[in-house]
């Protein structure tokens, strides 16, 4: 793990710089108040934080078009946000409410956007990228000049499904952005306890699949490589599969004790924060006062509450329309 | 016009990739192969590579990205070259295809059709004889045929694609070589069973490739005076219960077949329904003939000894007549 | 001694493991995180990491690799997290564990058990809350277990281990909580069913995850001077006809509970092979409390609307009774 | 392809060399009955031929021991025969009598034999690899230094099975010795339709598993070949892949019209072909005269035609046995 902090200037203007700081702590202000809420059994079920993984989502989205696809995981509520769920959605669907973005059908793992062409949220680890492939596949099809990115954690990597969607990508050239949110762990397993190769990108190099690693905490990193290989990808080179190296600060979930990480090892990533370090670069080149920051902050924060009260307000699903959305044709007994 | 069972699904693959651009067909061997059944034979020819998309050795991969496909607005067929190796698959059918226009409350849908061959007969042993198509039926959010006639293999496909939400068909191995006349009504929706022979004092309720085996012990218990009703399922989900019930009503006695397991078949599914719902209407027990619980054996004596059989039948309905 | 089903079914793994050295625990997290359920907490340290073995995400692999090591001579309990993965190892489950024996002729057996957590009402939606038992219970060459009590949890392993043949046992993931006196009598046999409840009224069928709500159901009964007798399977395959058969007579009238979508479900099954058995004895129709035919919601009061409770328990049995 | 044939000094003596040869004329002349049976449709159901890659199954499997255990595929009656089932129990079981060595219940596809560690016969793509690995695992669990060979085609590469199995195998450093046999095609798909990367040691290497390949007509090579992996993952250094690059020279099965290959390329092949290759060799050494030669295969048609008589001479399997050995315990219904 390389510890110090990305320094000097920004390959992009202060204003963009400014968008992914915001985006940034969108997200970490929406997840810390649905730790909140969870203690609160406002929340229920499942839920997966990302903090200390924003930068991934936040530079790697940035680089993609509205034309673009995008496949996420159980751990997507900031991927939503970035992509442009309202937080007032992402959050009513925590509630289980109707002005959820899926009727609180789906709760955190379950974020689903047409509009954004944001495919969900899946629980099935792994269970995104055949989605991916198809979502590829028909676009090329369709003669449209779409990337799919489908973001995935290390964890995904040993399953079947894997190997299966990164040699079909391969095979048929398609335009697939496989995004490799490499933390280290799956719940508990580290990276060296499941797979006997860990240097990621020599496994998907294998595919004959065009491969990049970058600093997962660093934002402006995330954001160049994301655009490099998006590009590659657009000209119709076939595939490319991108580590981000990242950590997740919490928990895996809710109901994890967390028992298998050595506490000196979270305080390290916690020193490469990418919210901190973003910060400090911004500062150091003069983009960013503290005042300035404080500002975001308090706008952040009024956009969580914002979206907390619409939660709060919002009305619950008859249970006559359980069935609602089944099919398109008539009840399917 | 007289017509094979293949050559009516290789018709309507023809005509659906003809009429709609959206459409195409991918698997494993479907191209140069030319389909493990020789279904898609020539149409590689006729449509080239892109439509007519041969797939590695993938099954999750590939039906899973038949449903991606779909997402992204294609219209794809995915053909699984046996209903056995669909058990790689299940969990993107189960899991996606299924789910996602409820999930995502209706903001997205999955308009795949997906094909395979099921069922046993042919010798070829536990692996490759299995009838999976009730565990399909049980899952909300998918529409599960099971082409029986001539008719329906050419008719069925393209009101399939025509759905919106995901549809799989199964095709019985054994009926591939069946010739039938090829009626001039074309089959017009996918909801109902059918009457395939009308009678009144027993219901033979069965689909598939079970039909042709129920329809010979309907002869055989014409010729001992016994009128039995054949009902052809034909939609495995969702079942059409008014057709069901409405022969057992008037015949007041049932045998259902199918080719799976007995417990947990399809067959013991309808016995419930009429058991909840037509009890009070019943002169006898209900009987079913399924296969028998064991790995589909290779020995042609003892596989036909575990499949349903015209024989069975019979007894099971006369049994039920008390003769 | 009191104690939770979790621990219960953990002093089941340590006591199979002192005893056997042949046994092993294997899946995904079930060492360094303690098992997602939390039921193998400990046991690493105990037993060491060869023995209480984590398993990347390869549910194929890892249940298949469970089969092989059976087949080398060893006693592998395999813990597939939810059910819902399983159904990435299906194919190894039906393909290979199911037929080993009966395609060798005998030659050859597959001692494994394999654990997983299954059901519904943890509000974690339509991809983690599903119950496929019915599949299992379908496949030939199979044991299937629900164990719904402390005693069951805590000796039905053993016995597991102790069958030559593959065992299937769902834990569901509301049970571990519950916390209940274990008996002096250990549990002896895994091949019936067991009166939960005696009643003369009507018999209610259940298993797993839907005994407490049965129960609960019949004390609501009771209370209006309904005498409901409460079966809770415990065996899945092979079903223990004899006790159903025993109950449904005694009470003539049978409604059957569990958490599968109503179609395809358990609760028809054994509905089928009562109207086959006992259609005679019966003074009304079949009835079952099921699931409703959605995908799991996440929304508690959708999620809670969806599944069985005990008012629709009582429901449907004053309905039989005509109350 | 390497159109020249193996020639010069052998690496092992004159008495296994004609063992080696025995049983490839053994597999074919079998093989070649089989084919006519299933004309007089004596056999049924799916048979697929093994002729042209004897080579391969004597070979390796001669580098083999008898504590090893053996995972096969439907093209398996070569590797059955060699491992040492009676030609006899293998006929009847094509023939479906109760005299086979699974009663008939499995045919062509499902030979089983305990006595030899020989598992199976399994007609699941790529459905063998994870049992292999558990095999493996009992092993080195109990302590028992042997190897466990998987044979499976290379169409099977494609599968999640094969990447789940070859991660699990060399994350534990098992002794799975995975026996790809490399054939080009799997039914009617070539190699490079299938894979994007066509270099199958290079996909094995990205598990950081050992590899081989090795020209699978020439059995020699492939003895010495196997022999050197079989040592490296017996003495406990993890998995080993080896290729054997080789081609069948009949359909995929007998149901295939065989229409999607060059009908050159198979001529091509068919001047490399094992038996002619070695038997041509040993000629040259000077270790078998046409006089043996012939002697030899009369000794060898000699059996199969008491193998087909033993066959034809069977009984047929009681209808009321159909459920023995289904469970061990009473009827699992
Ligand atoms: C097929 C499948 N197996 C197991 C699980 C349970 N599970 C949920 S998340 C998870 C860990 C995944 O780790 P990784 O892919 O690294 O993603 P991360 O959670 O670290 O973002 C596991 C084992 C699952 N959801 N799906
Ligand atoms: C999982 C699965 N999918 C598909 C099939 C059908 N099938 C049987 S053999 C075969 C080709 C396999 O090719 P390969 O692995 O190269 O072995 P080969 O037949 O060439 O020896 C296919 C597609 C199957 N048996 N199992
Ligand atoms: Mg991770
Ligand atoms: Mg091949």
């Amino acid at each position: 793990m390389n510890t110090s902090l990305a320094t000097g200037p920004l390959p992009f203007a202060r204003d963009f710089a400014l968008q992914l700081l915001e985006d940034m702590l969108r997200i970490r202000r929406m997840e810390e108040k649905c730790a909140e809420l969870y203690g609160a059994q406002k929340i229920r079920g499942f839920l997966h934080l990302y903090i200390g993984e924003e930068a991934v989502a936040v530079g790697s989205l940035h680089a993609l078009r509205p034309v673009d696809n995008i496949v996420a995981t159980y751990r997507e509520h900031g991927h939503a946000l970035v992509r442009g769920l309202s937080m007032q959605s992402i959050m009513a669907e925590m509630y289980g409410k109707r002005e959820g973005s899926s009727r609180g059908r789906g709760g955190s793992m379950h974020l689903f956007d047409a509009r954004t062409r944001f495919f969900g949220g899946n629980a099935i680890v792994a269970g995104g990228l055949p989605i991916a492939v198809g979502l590829a596949l028909a676009a090329r099809m369709r003669g449209e000049a779409s990337v799919t990115a489908c973001y995935f954690g290390e964890g995904a990597i040993a399953e079947g499904a894997f190997h299966e969607s990164m040699n079909l990508a391969a095979l048929w050239r398609l335009p697939v952005l496989f995004c490799c949110e490499n933390n280290l762990y799956a719940m508990g397993t580290a990276l060296s306890r499941s797979e006997s190769q860990t240097d990621l990108c020599a496994k998907a190099a294998s595919y004959k699949v065009r491969t990049e690693s970058v600093d997962g905490q660093d934002v402006a990193a995330v954001y160049e490589t994301t655009c490099r290989a998006e590009q590659y990808v657009r000209e119709g080179n076939g595939p490319c599969f991108i580590e981000y190296r990242t950590y997740r600060y919490r928990a895996h979930s809710m109901f994890d004790p967390d028992l298998y990480r050595d506490k000196r090892e979270i305080e390290q990533w916690k020193q490469r924060g990418p919210l901190h370090g973003f910060t400090a670069r911004l500062k150091q080149l003069e983009m960013l006062s503290e005042e300035e920051f404080l500002a975001l902050d308090a706008k952040v924060g009024a956009e969580v509450e914002r979206a907390v009260a619409f939660a709060e307000a919002g009305d619950w699903e008859p249970i006559e329309d359980l069935a609602l959305d089944l099919c398109a044709r008539e009840a399917n007994k | 016009m007289k017509m094979s069972y293949r050559e009516a699904l290789r018709e309507a693959l023809r005509e659906a990739m003809s009429a709609d651009s959206r459409v195409f067909l991918m698997g494993e061997d479907v191209g140069r192969y030319g389909g493990s059944y020789a279904v898609s034979k020539g149409l590689l020819d006729e449509f080239g590579p892109d439509r007519i998309r041969d797939t590695p050795l993938s099954e999750l991969g590939f039906v899973g990205a038949g449903i991606g496909a779909a997402l992204g607005g294609m219209r794809p067929i995915v053909e699984v070259m046996t209903v056995n190796f669909s058990l790689l698959a299940l969990d993107q059918i189960v899991n996606t295809a299924a789910l996602y226009r409820h999930m995502s409350a209706g903001q997205f849908s999955v308009p795949v059709v997906i094909r395979m061959a099921s069922g046993a007969g042919r010798q070829i042993a536990a692996q490759h004889s299995h009838s999976f198509e009730n565990w399909y039926a049980s899952i909300p959010g998918l529409t599960v045929l099971a082409p029986a006639t001539v008719d329906d293999a050419r008719g069925m496909l393209g009101l399939a694609l025509a759905d919106p939400d995901p549809v799989l068909i199964f095709e019985h191995a054994q009926l591939y070589n069946l010739e039938e006349e090829l009626s001039a009504d074309k089959v017009s929706e996918i909801r109902s069973a059918r009457v395939r022979r009308a009678g009144s004092t027993v219901s033979l309720i069965t689909y598939g490739g079970s039909l042709p085996k129920t329809m010979a012990a309907a002869e055989m218990l014409a010729e001992e005076g016994i009128d039995a009703e054949v009902i052809d399922l034909r939609v495995l989900r969702p079942l059409d219960e008014a057709t069901i019930l409405a022969s057992v009503r008037k015949c007041r006695r049932a045998v259902v077949i199918d080719e799976c397991w007995r417990s947990g078949s399809l067959a013991g599914e309808i016995m419930a329904r009429i058991a909840e719902q037509a009890f009070y209407d019943l002169d006898a027990p209900l009987a079913r003939v399924c296969s028998e619980e064991v790995p589909m054996p290779y020995a042609r004596h003892l596989e036909e000894a575990a499949l349903p059989q015209p024989a069975k039948i019979v007894a099971a309905a006369k049994a039920m007549l008390g003769k």
